[in-house]
């Protein structure tokens, strides 16, 4: 009787519809995970400031080369007062500074916009593995996920996927966009001739994504929290850093022990893929590309191994 | 006649509900035992235990509370409303955890965000975390000892608190394994450690199974007995009815009516009581008596002053009775003369029903009035 | 065993619905022996149970293994030994197609916070393997029959209880399931809204042909909504089958609503053989009366002594009562 | 046996209360007696401090980190390492820097010398000798002291505790346990920074007494000349990052950026921008101090050092501000999403 009364209440005029139609495959629910996870990582105004201030490192080189491609045209013979310290040629002094920060085009300059990222890829990481993995353990969004047709594998991939645009929006995007650049400033010759320099961006820029993106993912499945993930992470990429250069420079150790700096190892094997000489990077007395691969190898087959047994073993779902 | 109905504001109902405060006592002029080991002066036991004075809150632009006044002294009161109502923001405010933006709330005389009004408050807030890592007893146990108990008697207070919510035997395992009605128990055995005289109960009863549920009705039954204030907020209105019939209804931030169910029911004079009576066929098969009997009693009904009107519902062929559907004001006589129907008519009543004075209708109603 | 066989081969091959179907009108879950097991502790202990679609309650105390039980049928934990069937997909095996005939709601909230509603509903859509289109559409028109038409844009964090449970079931409705496994749907809602949530499960169930697995606490759901029940507790079925037959039918018993001081009528019913078994302190009694029994003398006695008799109800066992019953039976 | 009030027993204690010349409007409403706030407190702090051995990851990595540290150094002092003695020129060829002083020696006995210049040389060499003998102070205080743990280890070990306490109760929603007790909430800022500081100063002092001692001779110079920097370094973090944690809804990611870039680039850049990082004052305090032993900013033109006491006056006054801050913050603070 109570029934026919909320009945009357409320006509229906929309019915449920069904639905029939083709279901996908299973892999084709990466990318929307991605997708999400990056759009709740542009949400965090904290991630805009530290990408801005990683954008900084970008504009400098972006801007440098433009000025002194512009002071080259400008610049007469005469010397000019530089201070109290004396007189100078522009044209050496401009010289002076693309020696400095490398802006010539090379794949010098390249290799040294990566290594210079280091710093805010690892601080972008750390947020980025806290939010993407911590928070759908905090907001329990994983039942949400796993309750749907895709296994472990598809939900880790997913997410790998928005790691690894992250680390491409820093790293590679911003070095293509400096080599098409140095193209419009200087020749257009230089960007067919110097395609290798492209292909070796590529090159490193996938040597980042690999490994960082599996090492970030292992870590932030181990640890889950975000105070451990951002001490293990700091660890990895500032200790590592330090100690080794506390090793090799300070206490004239073997060169060998600037392997444990994942930062440093990948970009030795960047330099590689440029096709850089070895001599030429800062610090000097660095091991042979090779021994950082391997080392990298190793560390993200470590890591997978770890992310395969965790899936296979426990149950993620409290 | 009970006088509980013959209030001065029944029957008028064109009077707008508004915020009015309703104290009571459920034993009379009884004076209110005290707690254990405590003693109120004459002038503080005057205070009233829980006053909030035209209290608003905001979250940014968002009104949460919104002008409500509310005077609380014993017994236990039902805080009800639909999702978003302002239940909570308004426990917040009386355990001093938010600040309210306008007007004042005093417990006991003491400003609810101070440090000394939260002695005389129990407060089981919504949320489900604990110290996951300890196990429930040594939870409570902290809990008691940071209210500044010597170890001694914080282990035997968390003991005893322990015991009346019935976790004394399952205490030991960790919380992190704990069901959701054992982490209702702890967080109310967490309140009950300082033995306070308001308890503000948010949502206790919700993830507990009909077993614990009934053993909770009855502990909050006990407590109000034993002189204690309740505040409890549920949305399980039928268990909350076993335990209270006066209530807060909160709406939009704003309390819409304070009282007992029957007391509010009877001021929402535009919507008349909906009443259902089976009336027994007389001889079942035979067509034209069976419709005469309903019939009878339908004419006989609309003859009173305060139905409004009458309705023949159909029945099934199979059931001896006969349904109908009463509207009916003032229920108090209404009821009285349908006895005197009944009596000098001599019908075979099989059941008669109130539709819509539960709680849930009374909310209903107040809520859809008021949207409208 | 040969058919189920060929049924499995049927779901692995994606084709030939019509026979799938044709069993799914038999049997919704089909769980043999299944018993699963944390460390040392039995949370389900040798369930067997066949389903027939149709609305079922899943009811049991607080660690009766109901949650354990729903996310073996959804494939998230194996079963530690046992076997079982849901649509004709096994268990524990193929994880992809047995879910997509799936809908699954669960009891927290599983929000994925800086969301909108309808992108959330979205997801879910494509995540089952929709395409993005047909999936944003599909979410508009779920939201729009759940009721949640002025909500579809706001962000999930700003999402009340209500509407949080209601898009839960959105979202596992967007790919428009045969079997709903529902997890306290109805938890945190205010009365107006739980109303809303169990008509709409109603009419899922009832004119759109879903079959619902409802697990709760509140007893009053699955009596508005299911047609059948499963009793579990402590990892044991208790008890299975209709709400209507399981219930008892009692002749003799009525409850009645009493205004005014009840202490002379009780006294009176008593000497009229009237047995009162409960009252509740505010005028409500349960009383079992004597047969040849009629009503009116409620009434008369009512009249002597001058209270008001507000309701008269026969008393039959309701769901809670059964529930008691059969949990004391197990002590 | 608590709440059961009884008639007769309150009437015996009023009884006995007015012996013990208190009448009853005195007693404080509704208190009873045997509450103490301090006690609570004290309490408090006990509690926090064990629950942050609870958060069981942080405390290993911290311990882990701590020990490799501390085992790395005692094989270099195990194998020498602080002096230049070892070292060879060229580079990781050629002889040792002590065979070249030996070699210079050498050079200067041959008989065609003066004996004035024979003299001459081996001062010079006795000076090569001494230097490199004595290298290994500044190189410790160099590469370990200042690189390894007072950039590196000092902020981590305060960041991850700092934003842990505060930050990791409001994550977990359990702050609000606390703030429903009767406690004033001021007591429970400063009862949690209370129980924070013996794992913070534990670590960081502590695990610097345990760098030093295994640093040989130059651990103990660097540890009686260092350690009061160390600790004053700790407080200014361990107050800048925990109130860090009362504010920020994702304090640690705050902490880091603030810790591996902002000191970074603050705490290099030339001129007086670098004064806003506390990583200038202690290194200050540490240049102040080991200044008669050879360490030296690299150029104090550039670096701008202030003096000790300076330095030190304003890493204590930093403390005490943002605990002030915070304290007043955290009083007036209504954590929305934890209650």
């Amino acid at each position: 009787m109570g029934e026919s009364l909320n009945r009357a209440a409320t006509p229906e005029l929309l019915h449920y519809r069904p639905w029939r139609g083709e279901f996908r495959t299973p892999a084709a629910s990466i990318w929307p995970i991605a997708r999400v996870a990056l759009t709740s990582i542009f949400q965090k105004w904290m991630f805009w400031i530290i990408y801005i201030l990683g954008l900084l490192i970008f504009l400098l080189f972006f801007f440098g080369q433009y000025l002194l491609s512009w002071a080259e045209t400008q610049a007469g013979e005469t010397d000019v007062q530089l201070g109290g310290w004396g007189r100078m040629n522009p044209r050496h002094l401009i010289a002076l500074f693309r020696g400095f920060l490398k802006l010539d085009g090379s794949a010098e300059s390249y290799r040294s916009f990566f290594a210079y990222q280091g710093y805010i890829v690892m601080i972008v990481l750390a947020l980025a593995g806290s939010i993407l993995i911590g928070n759908d353990l905090r907001f329990g969004s994983l039942p949400y996920y796993l309750s749907k047709p895709l296994s472990r594998w598809h939900y880790l991939l997913g997410k790998g996927l928005a790691v690894a645009v992250f680390i491409n929006l820093m790293t590679t995007l911003p070095a293509i966009v400096l080599f098409a650049q140095w193209g419009v400033l200087e020749s257009w010759e230089y960007l067919f001739e110097r395609f290798d320099l492209l292909l070796g961006i590529l090159g490193y820029g996938l040597v980042l994504t690999v490994t960082l993106t599996v090492l970030l993912l292992a870590t932030a499945t181990w640890l889950r929290r975000t105070v451990p993930l951002i001490m293990m992470w700091t660890t990895l990429f500032f200790f590592c850093r330090l100690l080794s250069a506390a090793m090799v420079d300070g206490l004239r150790f073997s060169p060998r022990w600037r392997l444990i700096d994942l930062w440093n190892s990948t970009s030795l094997i960047g330099a590689a893929c440029l096709g850089l000489d070895l001599e030429t990077i800062r610090p000097g007395n660095q091991p042979p590309w090779y021994e950082a691969a391997l080392v990298l190898g190793g560390v993200s087959l470590l890591c997978l191994t770890y992310l395969i047994r965790r899936i296979r073993g426990v149950e993620i779902v409290r | 006649m009970p006088d509980l109905l013959d209030s001065p504001d029944s029957g008028r109902g064109d009077r707008p509900l508004t915020a009015i405060s309703v104290s009571r006592d459920p034993k009379g002029s009884a004076p209110p035992a005290l707690p254990f080991g405590s003693r109120l002066t004459e002038e503080a036991a005057a205070l009233p235990l829980l006053l909030c004075q035209r209290v608003s809150k905001w979250y940014g632009p968002v009104i949460g509370v919104n002008q409500v006044t509310l005077e609380l002294r014993s017994g236990i009161t039902g805080l009800v409303g639909s999702n978003g109502a302002g239940k909570s923001t308004l426990m917040r405010l009386i355990t001093g955890q938010l600040r309210p933006d306008l007007g004042s709330i005093e417990i006991r005389g003491h400003d609810a965000w101070s440090t000394s009004a939260r002695r005389h408050v129990g407060y089981c807030p919504e949320l489900d975390s604990f110290y996951e890592e300890m196990s429930g007893r040594q939870f409570v146990e902290a809990m008691a000892r940071l209210y500044g108990y010597p170890r001694r008697e914080a282990l035997d207070r968390a003991a005893f608190a322990l015991e009346r919510v019935g976790m004394a035997g399952r205490a030991e395992r960790r919380v992190r394994g704990y069901s959701k009605g054992m982490r209702q128990r702890i967080k109310l055995a967490q309140a009950l450690l300082h033995d306070p005289e308001l308890m503000v109960l948010d949502e206790p009863l919700s993830g507990i199974d009909p077993v614990g549920r009934d053993e909770f009705v009855r502990l909050f039954g006990d407590l109000a007995s034993m002189g204690k204030c309740l505040l409890i907020s549920s949305h399980e209105l039928e268990e909350l009815e076993k335990l209270t019939d006066h209530l807060a209804i909160m709406a939009h931030g704003r309390i819409a009516a304070v009282g007992t169910v029957a007391q509010i029911r009877d001021r929402l004079d535009n919507h008349p009581l909906l009443i259902r009576i089976d009336v027994k066929r007389s001889s079942p098969g035979e067509n034209d008596s069976e419709n005469d009997e309903r019939r009878r009693l339908a004419a006989g009904l609309l003859k009173l002053n305060d139905v409004v009107g009458v309705e023949l519902l159909d029945a099934r062929p199979e059931d001896a009775v006969d349904p109908v559907l009463v509207r009916a004001r003032n229920p108090q006589r209404f009821f009285q003369e349908l006895t005197r129907l009944v009596l000098e008519e001599w019908y075979e009543i099989a059941r008669l029903e109130t539709l819509d004075d539960s709680t849930s209708a009374v909310l209903g109603y107040l809520l859809s009035g008021r949207s409208a | 065993m040969l058919q189920w066989e060929g049924l499995i081969w049927c779901a692995a091959q994606g084709e030939n619905m019509g026979q799938s179907e044709a069993n799914d009108r038999r049997t919704t879950i089909d769980l043999r022996n299944l018993s699963r097991w944390y460390g040392e502790f039995q949370a389900l202990c040798d369930v067997t149970f066949q389903l027939a679609p149709g609305r079922v309650g899943l009811l049991g105390p607080n660690g009766a293994g109901k949650s354990s039980l729903l996310k073996i049928l959804l494939g998230l934990l194996s079963p530690s030994s046992g076997t079982g069937h849901v649509l004709g997909h096994p268990i524990g095996v193929e994880g992809t197609a047995l879910r997509r005939a799936i809908g699954y709601m669960p009891e927290a909230d599983a929000l994925v916070p800086g969301l909108r509603g309808a992108d959330y509903v979205a997801l879910a859509g494509e995540l089952y393997g929709m395409s993005r289109r047909e999936a944003q559409r599909r979410a508009h028109e779920v939201l729009t029959y759940l009721e949640l038409e002025d909500a579809r844009y706001r962000r999930l964090e700003e999402y009340s209880t209500g509407m949080k449970q209601r898009l839960k079931l959105a979202q596992a409705l967007v790919h428009d399931p045969p079997l709903l496994l529902l997890d306290e749907p109805t938890s945190g809602l205010d009365p107006a809204g739980r109303e809303a949530m169990l008509r709409l499960l109603l009419t899922l169930g009832r004119d759109h042909n879903k079959s619902i697995l409802l697990s709760t606490h509140l007893l009053g759901d699955v009596e508005r909504v299911c047609d059948s029940v499963l009793i579990l507790h402590k990892g044991r079925l208790l008890l299975q089958g209709g709400v209507a037959e399981l219930c008892r039918r009692r002749q003799d018993r009525y409850r009645l609503q009493i205004q005014g001081d009840a202490t002379a009528f009780r006294e009176e019913l008593r000497l009229e053989g009237v047995q009162v078994l409960h009252d509740n302190g505010r005028g409500e009694l349960r009383v079992a009366v004597p047969s040849q029994w009629v009503t009116r003398a409620f009434f008369t006695l009512a009249d002597n002594h001058r209270v008001l008799l507000r309701g008269l109800q026969p008393d039959d066992e309701d769901l809670e009562e059964l529930f008691h019953r059969v949990l004391k039976d197990q002590t | 046996m608590v709440p059961d009030y009884n008639e007769n027993e309150g009437e015996r204690e009023t009884v006995s209360l007015k012996t013990a010349n208190r009448s009853l409007a005195v007693v404080s409403p509704l208190l009873p007696d045997s509450t103490s706030g301090l006690r609570a407190w004290f309490y408090l702090v006990w509690l926090s401090w064990r629950r942050q051995a609870r958060s069981q990851q942080m405390v290993w990595i911290a311990v882990g980190l701590l020990l490799f540290s501390v085992s790395l150094v005692a094989i270099f002092t195990a194998r020498g390492a602080w002096s230049m003695r070892y070292w060879r020129w060229p580079y990781r060829q050629g002889p040792t820097y002590m065979q070249w002083a030996d070699e210079v020696q050498m050079l200067a006995s041959l008989p065609d010398a003066s004996a004035e210049g024979q003299g001459v040389q081996a001062a010079l060499a006795a000076s090569v000798r001494g230097i490199i003998l004595y290298s290994g102070f500044p190189i410790f205080s160099h590469w370990i002291v200042f690189l390894l743990f007072l950039s590196f280890l000092v902020p981590l070990f305060n960041l991850s505790f700092a934003t842990e306490a505060l930050g990791g109760e409001r994550e977990s929603n359990s702050l609000i346990w606390l703030l429903s007790r009767p406690l004033p909430r001021p007591a429970i800022y400063l009862a949690k920074f209370a129980a924070l500081l013996p794992w913070t100063i534990g670590l960081t002092l502590g695990g610097f007494v345990l760098l030093c001692l295994v640093g040989g001779q130059s651990g103990l110079l660097a540890l009686r000349l260092y350690w009061p920097s160390v600790l004053a370094a700790t407080l200014a973090f361990s107050s800048l990052f925990y109130f860090m944690g009362a504010t920020f809804r994702r304090p640690a990611v705050a902490a880091i950026v603030y810790a591996f870039f902002l000191e970074v680039i603050f705490g290099n850049m030339p001129g007086y921008l670098k004064r806003i990082s506390i990583g200038f004052y202690a290194r200050c305090m540490m240049f102040d101090a080991a200044g008669d032993f050879g360490v030296q900013p690299e150029r104090p033109e550039i670096f701008l050092p202030v003096d000790g006491a300076t330095a030190l006056a304003v890493l204590l006054g930093l403390t005490v501000l943002l605990l002030g801050i915070g304290t007043v913050a955290f009083s007036r603070a209504q954590y929305h999403e934890v209650v």
